[in-house]
């Protein structure tokens, strides 16, 4: 981001430039409250009509000791004029507490030069030489990488109003945050009383006191000021990270019953659920373990109450079989996976777009189902209402592919305006129209109406073998033939009611990129800042995996060139011994090459890390022939 | 109750339910399986608790025994191998109004179910437990089950199992939570009839432990059993299973055992002296899950609309 | 088939014509002995020289009441003057000692005009009307539908014999067979001695008197007779179906730990192990899941013992997890899962090859391995030999896929000269040489040397986490790209020592048959029948799924259409809904098309049954635009 | 032994082994956390045993407690969650020689690994089988685990659990031929490493209740224990754990208890009055499935040949 204008500012000798957008990062040991320092400086800048982006920084381990590199706690905060839909890049300025928790962070490209760090100088003169000797060397290092490193006696400030710094210095920051942005104090310390409302006024007070601080401690040391001008907003405003959205969304959707088994990162939608859920009179069961928790949810639903169970990669490999019974005996099922980096227990933390295919193909023999993906924090919420109503007139499993990208970025979404409609119906007892078979499959579409236990004149029994429209079990050559095709109809039902995706950019032209999922924000973020570089590109995202969006092959046959963006693993094209025959390519590329036959390229990376917009344009520049110092994409 | 037409509960009264009312068709396990004796007792158990046929919720696993839900008239869910209690706990949880009744086999409950198994024992939610112990995996033809006896020649272990068999009830009894666990044979239809039904009246995850014929593949098994009523304990307690008159005069060996009394339970469930029939051990004060997870089924739409914009207005700026 | 020529019998009046193959049946109620009668009557004809493939009939229901519809138990014996690879179409024979389970066979399109049924008589004669009335009644049906009925007193002849016709017409019928298809006697009394050996001289003698009395009753009262000559084999032959083959390639193998749960159609293998495993100095572990076995089996693995594990669709879906641990950490593993009817719990008796996607993409991640399928039971014996060797060459999983065709059918093979090289080689118990790292990966292969425990200084800590070289956990991002880059580069490299795949009948033409697994008997029989109507027609079939064998871009291009043909589900291409975009595909075209961008074209059937040459050849036809009766192919 | 070379026995009395030849690198837990204790007990035996590190196999699922193997110099795999069991049974079958060790949480073992913890002990391998008890899931940071205390509020169950705890011990107790159960606590470093001696030198598979502070998630849990030792019951005996004198003077309350008296281990598991700690249930004499799978691993390669050529012939024509 480069300035856009300057204007003089209230403090003094500094001038405050305007900008479009900044990039904020707040890091320290764990425990030292960044993270609440930047939830409470992004719903400040929220609040005054910017669009936000917070993400969690989280160390691997629980507690790791102070000062090491890996262990870095923290938070990114990126604000702008316009709505922010992803983490972007590099940021533009770091408080750090200690010098090592920045090793971990510029090893994952976080910073770069020209990034601004302010840095607690307490260290400089700390009794231990070691520890003197470690905060040189990084002071050289950092500046030799190009940061701009002002060293400040931020704690020791602190320590003038609470005895301990480690449980103030977050508030401070927050109130330097403030002035360095020309924040409006009063918001902050409303937002400050809001945050520690439950703690009692002391702590309210001691902690504006130190926001005050923090203020008067920037204006004076920090030699820098910024604007980030706020853009009109209509209406109200909800900030939530993509867990809490996909669990407002079960809410919403009326689905009372959630079982789960712990896992990372999908685990803290349950954890929001374990107080929401029976707040709106629901249950969430955490089973002995991921297989039972998708049959008792299986059960639930099979009793007519709609349910669902959430889970990330190794959970939904236990899954599998009980995903197979759903499909097969056409069980309505909302099953979400916020999936993290794989195979096998993998990156649990990290971000990776890498289960679409084993939510596809996972179950043996044919298994078709429903695959949507949202692609923002709003979509969390709003497809899991979809997911339950196609569960429900779909009759089977539909799963929900969400990301720890999502999962755990903050943003402000519009309130959602609860719809009736979006409450799963009452449970139906009445009594089984006569002579309704059990599976009395509508031949063109696959459809049909379920009895509920309870319905007098339904009863039937379900059965995960190949069975006849009436539920009894037959292995006779036609029923299995009959049972597969009528639950594959369902999906090309579907996809008549869909209609075709719109590509952002423009509507042909060079090169069309196409994604699924988090990567929504970064890749159309890159498309225009392509644009504006005067390149040829367009973009496409899908939100239905399976059945597919329909279109796809006329919009394809306007650009001369195709290629996915996905956080998944694709061979380099360039390698010795990969050829177009053996290359092993990004997961929805697989797909759209078989269903269209277009020559459709890929560009993906299994780096643990959401993809920025640069990235992703250098990426671009490098496919369409342009000059670029990495022909090898992501590999 | 939950949804159901105001005109429904009116209708009631006037069926009667009929042992044909169960009836799902012609059972097909071969003959002289212990299997049938068990549909009988349930389907008169129905009958004689008039449970409408729709209120049924007859849960199963796979294998033979696992097939019993199609030969009810009743909702039936025969799902996966060693899966039946997770889906039979997650109906139950918020569909009080059901009965549900499972049924699993020795490989389904002991092999392939054990995670469950000790869990659903645990949750005791409201439900009879039929495990249908015939020490051998029936459908997939003969190979060892964690009950098949030593010596036993198997498809899988031809010389026999390595290990001594584990018994049903007995491990069971060892799981935390457990409320309910009885022992009966199918061949003594009377005593089979009597336990279920003192499972069906306890609430709570009622286990039920059947030595089950299966003449196909472990034909013998049971035969000193048989020859030798001797060698079979008749637990007799007020609060056990009622032991109608011809069963205590089949058994010479009776104990009075009261099913409160854990350390007894334990120590009668061994096998190794003699086959204790009846029940073992109930806890009718034991905590049910179901207990908890129906929580908020009373809420109308409103209440529940008003507590999520409630939850929306937390997240609000 | 038809006639080729015909000759003098002995047989008195009778001429016995001479044919290039047979079908016949033998089917009763269970228990009867039908499949015993027909396995020593194949054994005789193998013997002899002809070329032979037996499969079982058997009923989905354990012990089904006596002359019912659905519980016909049986054999089919297929043989000819040739190699027979599969269980043909039309039965030629039936011998049925009842007629209510002609019913089920005539269903599954079993037998048709022409069909000759041997039909016990005594039925007709029975006390109770009803059964009069049915037998009267099938009689009636048979001939409508066009079959040739002889009705034959065959319970009453045993009778002079043994006092139960139940436990000795099998043998009766043998006799019968013998005569009828002009079979050295002594050759048939001789493999009686043997099959009955155990039970004592007085069993071996009676049921030679029922053999001969069967001949000599044959001789009297059946009218014609044929004769199937035989061909020259070279070298010893054995005789078993595919699950036994599969059990000898891991003796041969020298897998010693072999970790299973009982599934349909797998489970014959472990008990071919149960007793044969422990003979070779081998274990045979039943696990309480399929989880658990697993499990067992990659620990042993990692101990050092090259293991073995063996499921069916629903077991392979529990394995899931694990088997991605097993690519990601590099713990040589042979899965072999013997395919039955799918999805979920499915048709656990039938076939299908609708695991293919499931094995190749069903863990969550990016999980490269290694998947072969053998097309005959020979190759089920060399395929586990091999997979043995893979598995540790490339440090990883290796899947076989089989299915319950070849699981089940019985088919004479060369023996095979058991070579020392196929042994897992003794456990290396020496010093791991310093300074190498657990994942000493080849940049170029992604190949590494394996430590095992025992070996000093090779000590590591797997983990299913990602990881450096050195085994450590790493999160940063360019560890697991590095991981799931050399883990993907195995592949690339197996890929590079396999040679281009052979198309059978052209080397171009106008469509190209592409086959994988047990429909290769079927299919070759198909094309050359088509060959010789003039059509031109090639096949092609695939081992290697995984990689895919090498040239096919190259070969395709030879054809003016290609078509897969498959046992599992692709949508009919002409139903309304339908259309290129969104027809959802067979398995393997699925691959193809992504992989070469050819439009390949499939067809497909999931009715649990075998493919007969007839049906491929009508449905080739169909699709090269010939007269046909079925253009909607399968569906 | 299996394919040494023959030089190597006459290498080992040269090795010695101290505490530093065992130490993987830093532990990365939590300060104050309770798994240190038990890796420090675990490498002191090692030591004293001059285990070779090569020849240990330090087996764990996933949690907190399952990174164990990490901090070990030795073989170690850090397998899936819930799943060491069968992964440690696979190693034991066939390698003899390894020292097999089980690191598995409350989680891993209770919840999810459930069907493999009743099997394991079942199968009675010869191994040492830790289990974590923090009373919670530690690694996904703070969700009720089977153990977690009634009222002890988590991110699942804000509330507390909706049902009573799961003892460790006490279960694995009720599970087919167990042969091994102890209990200790990691704030006991005496008592933990006489504790895990006693379970490495049982020959079958030793099941070892550890409870372990969470100063994370669950600070509070073991307040009571810690600070009255009152609440502990110290069991003695010859053949149990060896309680070192200063041990004994720790805790006024010590039964002799007999670990052969499997009715006596029952009573004394239960935790409701004191928490027993020391050997709880020993049997000796328990089958073990590895003196089965071992079976065959001395036929040389021309034996297998001879054996593999026969199998060939049973299927000539
Ligand atoms: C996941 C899975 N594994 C294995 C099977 C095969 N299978 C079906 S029933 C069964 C065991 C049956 O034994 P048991 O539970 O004792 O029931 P029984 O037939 O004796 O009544 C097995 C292993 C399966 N259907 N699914
Ligand atoms: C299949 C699967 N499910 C869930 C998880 C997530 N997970 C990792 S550790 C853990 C529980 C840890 O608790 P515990 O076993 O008690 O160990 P602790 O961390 O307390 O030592 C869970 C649920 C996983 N890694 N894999
Ligand atoms: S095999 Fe045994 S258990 Fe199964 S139906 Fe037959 S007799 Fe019953
Ligand atoms: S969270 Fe608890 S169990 Fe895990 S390392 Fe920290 S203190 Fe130990
Ligand atoms: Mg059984
Ligand atoms: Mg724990």
């Amino acid at each position: 981001m480069t300035p856009t204008t300057t204007a003089p500012t209230p403090a003094g000798a500094r001038t405050r430039t305007s900008v479009g957008e900044r990039i904020v990062e707040i890091v320290s040991d764990s425990g030292e409250g960044a993270q609440k320092a930047g939830q409470t400086f992004g719903t400040v800048c929220a609040k005054l009509g910017n669009g936000v982006w917070t993400v969690e920084i989280i160390p691997a381990e629980i507690k790791p000791p102070a000062r090491s590199r890996a262990g870095a706690s923290g938070i990114r905060v990126r604000f702008a004029s316009r709505e922010v839909t992803n983490r972007g890049e590099r940021a533009d300025l770091v408080v750090a507490f200690n010098e090592q928790v920045l090793y971990g962070r510029i090893d994952s490209g976080a910073y770069g030069p020209g990034t601004v760090v302010l840095l607690e100088s307490k260290w400089a003169e700390d009794p231990q030489e070691e520890i003197r000797a470690l905060y040189a060397e990084a002071l050289a290092d950092l500046r030799r990488l190009g940061l701009e490193v002002f060293e400040l006696p931020m704690e020791r400030a602190c320590l003038e109003v609470v005895p301990d710094a480690r449980v103030g210095k977050n508030m401070f920051v927050v109130g330097m945050l403030c002035e360095i942005f020309g924040r409006d104090l009063d918001k902050a310390l409303e937002e400050v009383a809001t945050v520690f409302r439950r703690k009692g006024e002391k702590v309210v007070a001691s902690n504006q006191e130190l926001l005050r601080r923090g203020a008067a401690f920037a204006a004076e040391q920090v030699p820098f000021a910024w604007e980030v001008p706020a853009h009109a907003i209509e209406g109200e405003r909800l900030v939530m990270n993509g867990n809490q959205a996909l669990g407002l969304g079960i809410l919403a959707a009326g689905i009372e019953t959630v079982a789960m088994y712990p896992i990372t990162p999908a685990t803290s939608v349950s954890h929001y659920l374990g107080r929401a859920l029976p707040a709106v009179g629901g249950f969430l069961h955490q089973a002995e373990d991921e297989i039972a928790a998708i049959g008792f949810a299986i059960g639930a639903s099979w009793a007519g109450k709609t349910a669902a169970t959430i889970t990330s990669g190794p959970g939904l490999a236990l899954k599998t079989e009980f995903l197979g019974l759903a499909v097969m005996a056409e069980v309505p099922l909302v099953l979400i996976d916020v999936q993290r980096g794989g195979p096998s227990t993998g990156l649990p933390t990290k971000v990776e777009q890498g289960d679409l295919l084993a939510a596809l193909y996972g179950a043996t023999g044919d298994a078709p189902k429903i695959v949507i993906a949202p692609a923002t924090i709003e979509e969390c919420f709003h497809f899991v209402v979809l997911a339950r109503r196609l569960a429900e007139e779909f009759r089977g499993p539909v799963v929900v592919l969400t990301d720890a990208n999502l999962a755990t970025g903050v943003a402000p979404i519009p309130r959602p305006k609860l719809d009736p409609t979006w409450f799963a119906p009452p449970l139906d007892q009445g009594p089984w129209p006569e002579g309704v078979a059990p599976y009395d499959w509508d031949l063109a579409t696959g459809l049909s109406p379920r009895a509920i236990p309870g319905q007098r004149g339904g009863e039937y029994v379900l059965t995960g073998l190949a069975h006849t429209r009436n539920a009894k079990v037959a292995y006779d050559p036609r029923s299995n033939q009959e049972g597969c095709e009528m639950r594959s109809r369902k999906l090309a039902a579907l996809a008549t009611t869909l209609v075709p995706p719109v590509p952002h950019g423009a509507d042909s032209g060079e090169l069309l990129v196409v994604g699924w999922g988090s990567t929504l924000g970064a890749i159309e973020e890159a498309v225009d800042d392509l644009r504006r570089e005067g390149r040829s590109v367009a973009s496409l995202h899908l939100r239905f995996l399976s059945p597919l969006e329909p279109g796809l092959a006329e919009i394809f046959a306007r650009f001369e060139k195709v290629m996915t963006v996905e956080i998944n693993y694709s061979d380099a094209p360039d390698l010795p011994g990969i050829g177009p025959e053996n290359r092993r390519r990004a997961q929805l590329a697989l797909l759209l090459r078989e269903r269209l036959l277009v020559d459709v390229d890929c560009w993906s990376a299994v780096r643990g890390q959401p993809f920025g917009p640069g990235e992703i344009a250098e990426a671009v520049r490098a496919r369409l022939g342009a000059a670029s110092s990495d022909r090898r994409g992501a590999a | 109750m939950f949804g159901l037409p105001a005109d429904w509960s009116l209708e009631v009264p006037e069926r009667y339910f009929t042992l044909e009312s169960y009836d799902g068709g012609v059972a097909r396990w071969c003959p002289g399986c212990g299997d049938f004796a068990v549909l009988s007792a349930v389907q008169r158990i129905c009958r004689d608790e008039q449970i409408p046929p729709e209120k049924l919720a007859m849960i199963s696993g796979i294998g033979c025994s696992s097939r019993f839900p199609h030969y009810m008239h009743a909702y039936g869910f025969h799902g996966l191998h060693g899966r039946a209690l997770p889906v039979a706990c997650g109906v139950k949880a918020r569909r009080p109004d059901l009965h549900v009744w499972v049924t699993t086999g020795d490989g389904d409950c002991c092999s392939i179910g054990a995670g469950h198994w000790l869990h659903a024992a645990r949750y005791n939610m409201d439900m009879v437990v039929m495990v249908f112990d015939n020490s051998i995996y029936g459908l997939t033809k003969k190979q060892t089950s964690p009950t098949t006896p030593l010596g036993v020649g198997t498809n899988t272990h031809p010389d026999g199992a390595f290990l001594p068999p584990l018994d049903v009830a007995q491990t069971t009894l060892g799981f935390p939570n457990v409320s309910f666990v009885a022992r009966t044979v199918d061949w003594n239809p009377l005593h089979l009839a009597a336990t279920l039904e003192a499972a069906y009246r306890h609430k709570g995850t009622s286990f039920v432990h059947i030595l089950q014929r299966c003449p196909t593949y472990t034909p013998n098994v049971f035969d000193e059993l048989r020859q030798n009523p001797d060698h079979t304990l008749l637990l007799t307690h007020p609060d056990g299973v009622a032991a109608d008159e011809a069963v205590r005069r089949m058994y010479k060996n009776q104990l009075e055992h009261d099913p409160s009394d854990y350390g007894g339970a334990h120590r009668l469930a061994d096998r190794r002296e003699k086959l204790a029939i009846g029940l073992l051990y109930r806890n009718p004060s034991a905590p049910r899950l179901d207990s908890f997870s129906i929580r908020g089924l009373d809420l109308t739409r409103e209440q529940r609309t008003a507590a999520l914009e409630r939850e929306l207005d937390r997240f609000a700026v």
